[in-house]
């Protein structure tokens, strides 16, 4: 289905949104930052951004969230189960890179055994996407398979035809409900070829070109190399969008407490740190190898889908300025000269 | 097996049970609290039937960890760790949680106070299932003493250990020992010659086959802790071998420096440059004053050795010792090293600085004299030969007015507190006095008299009464000199009128002060010392004798004023305390010491070696430690506690932001269990 | 829908002490309903749970074919097996597993097995032990090489004695040098070079092989020189995991996750996997 | 600057006085730099100096895989060389083992920095070999160096605890912040010690406060205000001015300035008597 | 209902074992009672309180802290006071910064023999802290909302 909408009524989209119980997440300017965040009318929303500082990962696995929660007496535990955690909601406005990551890592929550905190958050939220209209240096999507306007993961994809208007394209079921239930504030669509403004990213390297070669090069000195100026904090594997790792904590009181999920990455030196002192990866070459092994090569086999979606957040909020694009640039080019 | 906790509820007759509901309280606690298997109540715990309650149960119960609630720990908290050996468990698994005094004593309300004890005892529940096992500390003894200072303090102390059959090690900053005392003339209450009763003990202190004497030498540096303190003391450099010498005399009587004023004689007589401070002097053998001496001023000047200079080889040239004389200009300091395994501390006073005293022309005129200064004037071997003649002119003074509270008690001079024994010693001055000058009279200004002490307060109102001297209460404002004569301006309180004295001779009792570098040298031994410098001890009433630092003890003037009796008493006491430390070859110390973390390899530590723990250590107890490979490389530096040193404080602990360091009996998790047993939540 | 992160409510029946801070806990399903629906196969782990510390991993130490309880052995390392250490029969713990793969028994029917541990890794081949010894007939010959540091430190001292004493088992027990006691009957010696004195001939024998990273990495080339092929050579590995289900993302090796993929390894699929252990 | 800059580079790399170079070099933006590793002479010239050379690259210093390089000589401006001053004090490194190359700055960042405009640094006070012309370095009072906070310490008690909470509420515990910290040099953090876990792990807003306070009450006395911590957080929490609240305590009442004179004694290492008291009952 | 709004502060203190602790205990050998809402953690010396413990009593439920030990040159480790001076000198200006009430964490010198001073400053700090009420911002984030990241608790 393909309708349009007017920037005019986005402030109606959000307002019916609510009047159906949805909560709303959208971009929203924060200081410095533009972030994705509850709002609650359309003049919070802001759209003159590359890329939203937090991914839109956080609303599919929290930063934290409990997944269990226990009274202790003596001799006597009650668990309880969390409740209410998958609020239903609308992403608004987040961008296709981000929600091409969320069929990726449903494969990993689905394997074998699902993981309810995510199949149910997925269940709860509706993701209506804005193709980018501008992109940065750090932006590689058109590297990995994805496009500034792809479809992957989004329930519907808004693109900007002029300044105030919106092409409107359900891609799911659940995006063409969402839609149909607004119907007053879209309008149908304008008679012709519309004009997507969509912005073009420039390809930097053959993604095929990557598995090959991290096949053959475990054991290379690049990861060295590279990864000297890294300073082992998890801020890339934080805000990027596909990586799921986390730890499992219990945090109470003497008399109550919660099993809490974590965010973890496998940056830090203690991600893999045995109880025994022995550390399969206590170098930050080895770690960086895992995280583009894990993204690259180790995912593929496992999933048959790369673990990125070259949304370049990692690159961009790098203390130190590693680029994870350079890196698999360098990767390619290895490969070609091999060839 | 897994933790069982025994909990026992003190009724303490019904110090507790009247305002604790203690059956409620063990109920409670047995329903709610993890790891606790058995509780009860009793009459008296403390009680012999209490204890053997808590042995029996320990055993019966397979008790791992016991929570008393009675009284303060500090009453009866090793009475209960005691009588867990006896049952086999370690004592440090027994924690009292103080429902008495904090509790039942405070909060006359039952139902609050149940409460709170039922929280007080869950806290301590909490905490005994993360009480580990910990064993006293054994620490070898090194069964020698040093005692610093030569003065009737260190000597008595050194003679006690010594017959007690202990190495003394006795170190002297003077060329002999002797001290204070032996500058005295007569002694309060008795009047019996100082010199008289010194002497002999200085004799048998040198020649008693268990002390090692060191005159002239310095404290270089202690470090090591109790039974095992290694010890540098700087034998500054004398000039005289006294393996050669013989003490004959013949070289400072050719001395030509015949002009310094002689410090043994607190400046009322001279002594030649190479001296013996006293003809009593032990040992009796001379030292060069390096500062006075021509020869060593000369070589100073040229910037040549001592021995190479020309200026003056009389005393050289005068020993009779050959082949080798035993003088040597060109000797050294030399630094030496003993290791002993307790310390007494006997440094000593000194006396307050007369200039100081402006307004009473002290420094400024020299028949304004100090009561060391008196000492002297009045002792039979002094500049004087005990006559009374006064310093300007050398004529016997018809009238001398005794000045009391010079320093002491006024804390504008830094000297907020009573010398102690000026009363005594001025009341002595103006008996000598009438008896060398039968006409003369004594005028004494005092604010109160304070004679507590066998004999004392007889003594003094003798001086009174029988010996004529006249005391005036009040202070003295001013004394200025008026031709030959010392005019004293003071008021007399008691009949408030002002009163002005014609005097011949003024005498100032002084306060007794710490030494000038007792700071310093407290800070060497790392114990503590109080607002006036003087050392303090571990406990005002109980510990009387004990530094703050374990296996170093006080003795004499040094830690305050005291008179003659008084130190010796303390000394003795020093030195049977040092005696029961000797008399076994190990210590047992309280294990509650600070550990640094140390694991398997990789790791090793989590320590990263900042330091910050040693910065702050009281005790200077934390060492570093190399972690090495196999092939000798340093993987990385960390830090050790030495157990002997710590003292239990956890400052370390605190500071350490890793937390790698903590302390045992007080551990992280032993702390961390109880706030969170706070359980407001 | 299921929570998998929800455990199992357990209830400690039995604790028994192996050696210094080696302890065994027998579990029992609080809910007997889930007791009974609860099916395991040896080489399988479980994440246990002290409620306020946290899970820690490790294997089932007891045999499936014993079916009323499940034990496990621990050793107090970290926060959780040192909570656990202070747990009294009676108390509750979380059990969440099954997980894993299992030692293929059924292949190995006819064959001769030995079995080499070493230490604290004696607990992750007991299940597969006993779940043979259980099913005696169906093997040839049992050799069991468990070796220690020291006498006090060998675990299941009681088991120790009751295989030795058993004629369908050769049990060769061995502590470091230094270790043994006045009255100690076993060997003297490292187990890479017990295991080459004692084990039996490789021909149609099935070797398996659990123990600290030292020991096996001296073991396998003895097995290789005794003539044991790779993938006649099993292993099962460790790692730290926090889901035990595939999805927290640090157990893996290259791309075999230990949890899903694992414990249970031949010698020739290590060999293929990146060195990253 | 730069070729006088790659030339003693070059020189201390030739004459083997030093293994390596932490240096800065082009970045993957113009408007970035990023850390260099120079261990060979020919390699000097990727080594450059422009006013984005905001990194501290004296956090090379405490990482096992920079410090595998062999003898480094560094890069500093006169805030980093700050850093290296407590490092000494703190044990972490030898004052030999380190060649300093200072390099003199009127300010880095576009816009400018916070940490630039207070400078009192603008040369660095310790360093082997000095680039760029000396700039004498002004006596800044302490109220203007301490100006950021007036608008902070101005809130009521209320807005205060807002202000952060909503700050502390964006924390995600990727401790970037300690990561780059060049004084966070612990092997095991605070809150990496799960026996007790003092500092719960969630990103929660408990465990978020406790980290951050402890964070920053851990480098009271020690933080040199290098801003890295503010500058990596991926949140825009404003972390360093808890680190300057702190700087302003220590300053307050110690008279302590960190990284200021090797000679000073460590100000949460010592004390004195008649510390500051008002607050004790 | 008027019962259940009288809101009782919860005051966890943190003594020295020689001086505080001491004084505290004479408060109780002389009957001088006070106010009961407080609940005593001793440590050796206020030089081993780390402001960790503080921070993890507020997480507990604390209203209010009292940190209490010897006075300056009594310390019975010569300088743990004084090195506890300097931290709580940086500290208390931190969580003030913050925005905690910095009279939510009292400190005093109470020496063994002060039984009375250790009385009234109790009755001080529970007086004071009830005037300030529940500890509110820390109610709040000891507990954990159904999710438990910043989604729940920005609102």
């Amino acid at each position: 289905m393909e309708k349009t909408l007017k920037k005019e009524n986005f402030n109606s989209l959000i307002t019916g949104l609510k009047d159906q119980g949805y909560r709303t997440i959208a971009p929203k300017k924060d200081n410095n930052l533009v972030t994705l965040d509850e709002v609650q009318s359309a003049d919070e929303i802001h759209l003159d951004h590359v890329q939203t500082n937090n991914s839109i990962k956080e609303y599919f696995l929290p930063k934290t969230e409990k997944i269990l929660s226990y009274t202790l007496e003596k001799n006597k535990v009650s668990i309880e189960e969390p409740e209410g955690f998958a609020v239903k909601s609308v992403v608004f406005g987040s961008r296709p890179c981000d929600a091409a990551s969320l069929p990726i890592m449903d494969k990993v929550f689905n394997w074998d055994c699902s993981d309810k905190f995510w199949v149910e958050r997925r269940e709860a939220i509706t993701i209506v996407t804005i193709a980018c209209d501008k992109c940065d240096n750090y932006c590689f999507c058109t590297s990995v398979g994805l496009a500034p306007d792809s479809k992957e993961g989004s329930d519907v994809l808004l693109t900007k035809i002029s300044d105030d208007e919106y092409l409107v394209e359900t891609v799911t079921e659940k995006g063409e409900g969402l839609i149909k239930g607004l119907e007053t504030v879209f309008s149908d669509p304008v008679a012709g070829t519309p004009d997507r403004q969509v912005a073009s990213v420039e390809k930097k390297f053959e993604i095929d070109k990557i598995k090959p070669w991290l096949d053959e090069n475990f054991a290379h000195k690049i990861w060295a190399e590279f990864s000297m100026k890294c300073i082992s904090c998890g801020a890339c594997t934080f805000v990027c969008p596909t990586c799921h790792c986390f730890d499992i904590v219990d945090e109470c009181t003497m008399s109550k407490g919660d099993r809490v999920k974590n965010w973890d990455g496998c940056q830090f030196k203690m991600f893999t740190l045995h109880t025994s002192g022995h550390n399969p990866r206590s170098t930050q070459d080895q770690r960086w190898r895992q995280r583009i092994m894990h993204k690259f090569k180790y995912y593929v086999e496992k999933f048959d889908n790369i673990l990125c979606v070259g949304c370049g957040r990692c690159s961009r909020v790098c203390p130190a300025d590693m680029n994870i694009s350079e890196m698999l640039e360098i990767i390619a080019t290895e490969e070609n000269q091999k060839e | 097996m897994g933790k069982k906790i025994g909990v026992f509820v003190c009724h303490c007759g019904t110090n507790i049970s009247a305002t604790v509901d203690v059956e409620k309280v063990a109920e409670e606690t047995k329903k709610n609290n993890p790891g606790v298997s058995y509780t009860t109540t009793y009459k008296y715990m403390c009680s012999d039937p209490g204890q053997k309650l808590l042995r029996d149960k320990i055993k019966e119960e397979g008790l791992t960890g016991v929570v008393i609630a009675a009284c303060s720990p500090k009453m009866h908290e090793h009475t209960f760790r005691n009588a867990a050996i006896k049952s086999g468990l370690n004592p440090y698994h027994v924690e009292i949680s103080n429902i008495r005094e904090q509790c039942s004593w405070v909060h006359p309300d039952k139902p609050v106070g149940t409460e709170k004890s039922t929280d007080l005892v869950r806290m301590m529940t909490e905490k005994v299932r993360k009480d580990k096992s910990l064993k006293p500390i054994k620490v070898h003894v090194t069964k020698r003493a040093l005692i610093i200072g030569g003065g009737i303090a260190g000597i008595q102390a050194a003679l006690d250990i010594a017959d007690g059959g202990h190495e003394v090690i006795m170190v002297e900053r003077e060329a002999s020992i002797g001290g204070h005392m032996a500058q005295l003339s007569e002694t309060f209450p008795t009047l019996d010659c100082s010199q008289c009763i010194m002497t002999p003990k200085m004799v048998e202190a040198a020649q008693h086959d268990n002390i090692t004497m060191h005159t002239w030498s310095e404290i270089e540096s202690i470090t090591g802790y109790l039974g095992n303190f290694d010890v540098k003391i700087r034998k500054k450099a004398r000039s005289v071998d006294l393996d050669l010498c013989t003490g004959c005399s013949s070289c400072w009587q050719v001395c030509p420096c015949k002009k310094i004023k002689s410090e043994f004689d607190m400046g009322l007589a001279n002594r030649t440059a190479i001296y013996i401070p006293f003809p009593q002097a032990i040992p009796s053998k001379p030292v060069i004053d390096r500062e006075n001496c021509i020869l060593f001023k000369d070589a100073r000047k040229k910037n040549i050795k001592p021995n190479d200079s020309k200026v003056c080889r009389k005393c050289i040239d005068a020993c009779p010792i050959a082949p080798v004389k035993a003088i040597d200009y060109n000797q050294e300091d030399e630094i030496i090293d003993v290791k002993v395994g307790a310390i007494i501390v006997a440094t000593g006073f000194r006396e307050l600085e007369d200039g100081l005293y402006g307004e009473y022309g002290g420094g400024k005129y020299e028949d304004v004299i100090t009561g060391m200064q008196f000492e002297r004037l009045a002792s039979a071997s002094g500049p004087t030969d005990g006559k009374i003649k006064r310093p300007s002119d050398g004529k016997e003074p018809e009238i001398v007015v005794f000045i009391q509270c010079v320093g002491s008690r006024d804390p504008s001079k830094g000297c907020s507190y009573c010398s102690k024994t000026c009363c005594m010693y001025t009341a002595k001055h103006t008996m000598l006095y009438k008896h060398k000058v039968h006409h003369g009279h004594a005028f004494v200004f005092y604010i109160d008299i304070r004679c507590a002490g066998k004999g004392y307060e007889e003594f003094s109102q003798r001086a009174i009464e029988e010996e004529g001297a006249t005391y005036l209460r009040g202070r003295v404002s001013r004394v200025y000199k008026k031709g030959d004569k010392l005019i004293v301006l003071g008021a007399d309180t008691l009949t408030g009128s002002v009163v002005e004295i014609e005097a011949d001779m003024v005498v100032l009792a002084s306060a007794m002060k710490a030494q000038d570098d007792a700071e310093q040298f407290a800070q060497k031994l790392s114990i503590q010392y109080d607002k006036d410098k003087f050392f303090s001890e571990m406990h005002p009433k109980l510990k009387p004798v004990e530094s703050s630092s374990a296996g170093i003890f006080l003795a004499g003037t040094c830690q305050g004023p005291k008179d003659i009796p008084e130190t010796v008493a303390q000394a003795g006491a020093a030195a049977s305390k040092v005696l029961a430390l000797l008399s076994s070859d190990e210590l047992e110390r309280e294990p509650v010491v600070a550990r640094v973390d140390r694991q398997l390899p990789p790791v090793f530590s989590t320590c990263i070696g900042c330091f910050y723990c040693q910065k702050v250590c009281p005790y200077s107890a934390i060492e570093s430690e190399d972690i090495k490979a196999r092939d000798g490389s340093v993987i990385k530096t960390v830090a050790r506690v030495n157990e002997g040193l710590c003292q239990g404080c956890g400052l370390c602990a605190a500071t350490c932001r890793s937390k790698s360091i903590e302390l045992d009996g007080f551990n992280d998790e032993q702390i961390y269990a109880e706030i969170n047993a706070v359980e407001f939540n | 829908m299921e929570n998998i992160y929800k455990p199992y409510l357990m209830n400690i029946s039995d604790i028994i002490d192996e050696a210094p801070g080696v302890r065994t806990f027998r579990l029992n399903f609080l809910n007997e309903d889930e007791g009974k629906n609860f099916q395991f196969q040896a080489g399988q782990f479980a994440l246990y749970s002290v409620f306020g510390y946290g899970e820690s991993t490790f294997c089932i130490a007891s045999s499936p074919t014993r079916k009323d309880y499940i034990e496990c052995t621990f050793r107090q390392t970290g926060r959780v097996t040192n909570a656990l250490s202070e747990l009294n029969v009676g108390d509750t713990i979380g059990f969440r597993g099954p997980y894993g793969n299992v030692f293929p028994i059924e292949e190995w029917e006819g064959k001769n097995l030995v079995f080499v541990a070493g230490g604290i890794a004696l607990p992750p081949l007991r299940s597969v032990i006993w779940n043979c010894l259980d099913l005696r007939d169906k093997y040839k010959n049992i050799t069991i090489v468990y070796g220690a540091k020291t006498v006090e430190d060998l675990v299941y001292k009681h088991e120790l004695k009751e295989w030795n004493a058993r004629d369908d088992v050769n049990l060769v027990t061995t502590v470091d040098p230094g270790g043994e006691t006045p009255d100690w009957a076993g060997k003297v010696g490292f187990v890479p070079t017990v295991v080459e004195e004692t084990a039996p001939d490789s021909n149609d024998t099935i070797a398996i092989l659990c123990g600290p990273p030292i020991m096996i990495k001296f073991t396998l080339p003895v097995l290789e020189k005794l003539g044991f092929k790779q993938e006649k050579v099993y292993t099962t590995l460790e790692s730290r995991m926090k889901c035990g289900l595939g999805k927290c993302g640090r157990c893996n090796i290259g791309c075999t996750y230990i949890c899903k993929d694992g414990p249970v390894f031949t010698a020739e699929e290590i060999s293929k996997m990146p060195d990253e252990f | 600057m730069i070729e006088a800059l790659r030339k003693k580079a070059e020189e201390l790399l030739r004459s083997n006085t030093v293994d390596v170079i932490y240096g800065y070099g082009e970045g993957s933006t113009p408007e970035r730099t990023r850390p260099v590793f120079i261990t060979k002479p020919e390699d000097v010239n990727k080594l450059i100096w422009n006013k984005y050379c905001v990194y501290n690259l004296t956090t090379y210093l405490k990482r096992q895989e920079s410090r595998k390089l062999g003898k480094p000589a560094i890069v500093v401006k006169g805030c980093d060389a700050k850093t290296i001053v407590v490092l000494i004090k703190e044990s972490q490194i030898k004052r030999e083992d380190v060649y300093i190359l200072g390099v003199t700055c009127n300010g880095v960042g576009e816009p400018l920095a916070t940490k630039c405009k207070a400078c009192d640094v603008n040369t660095p006070r310790i360093y082997d070999d000095l680039i760029g012309e000396k700039i004498e370095n002004k006596e800044i009072p302490f109220d203007e160096r301490y100006a950021e906070l007036d608008e902070y310490e101005k809130l009521s008690e209320k807005e205060k605890w807002d202000f952060w909470q909503k700050q502390f509420a964006k924390c995600i515990k990727c401790y970037a912040c300690s990561s780059i910290c060049p004084l966070c040099f612990c092997d095991r953090c605070i809150v990496d010690k799960n026996q007790p876990q003092w500092i719960d792990p969630s990103a929660h807003p408990r465990g978020n406060l406790s980290w951050n306070v402890t964070r920053a009450y851990h480098l009271a006395g020690r933080c040199i205000n290098c801003e890295e911590c503010q500058r990596v957080c991926p949140a825009d929490i404003p972390l360093n001015l808890l680190n300057k609240k702190l700087a302003k305590e220590t300053e307050k009442n110690f008279n302590y300035r960190s990284g200021y004179n090797i000679d000073d004694e460590l100000a949460m290492a010592t004390y004195k008597e008649d510390d500051n008291q008002d607050f004790i009952k | 209902m008027a019962e259940e709004t009288k809101f009782e502060p919860k005051i966890v203190a943190f003594l020295c074992n020689w001086c505080t602790y001491a004084g505290a205990d004479l408060a109780g050998t002389g009957r001088n009672q006070y106010q009961a809402n407080v609940r005593v953690i001793k440590l050796p010396c206020t030089g081993g309180i780390d402001p960790l413990f503080l921070i993890k009593a507020f997480e507990r439920g604390a209203d209010g802290i009292l940190v209490s030990g010897c006075h300056p040159g009594d310390c019975h480790y010569n300088s743990g006071n004084y090195h506890a001076r300097r931290r709580w000198n940086v500290f208390r200006p931190l969580l003030e910064f913050c925005g905690i009430n910095p009279e939510r964490i009292q400190f005093s010198w109470i020496s063994a023999a002060e039984g009375g001073k250790w009385v009234e400053t109790i009755n001080g700090v529970v007086d004071t802290v009830r005037a300030l009420g529940p500890f509110e911002g820390y109610q709040k984030i000891n507990t954990i909302g159904p999710d438990a990241s910043s989604e729940s608790s920005q609102t």
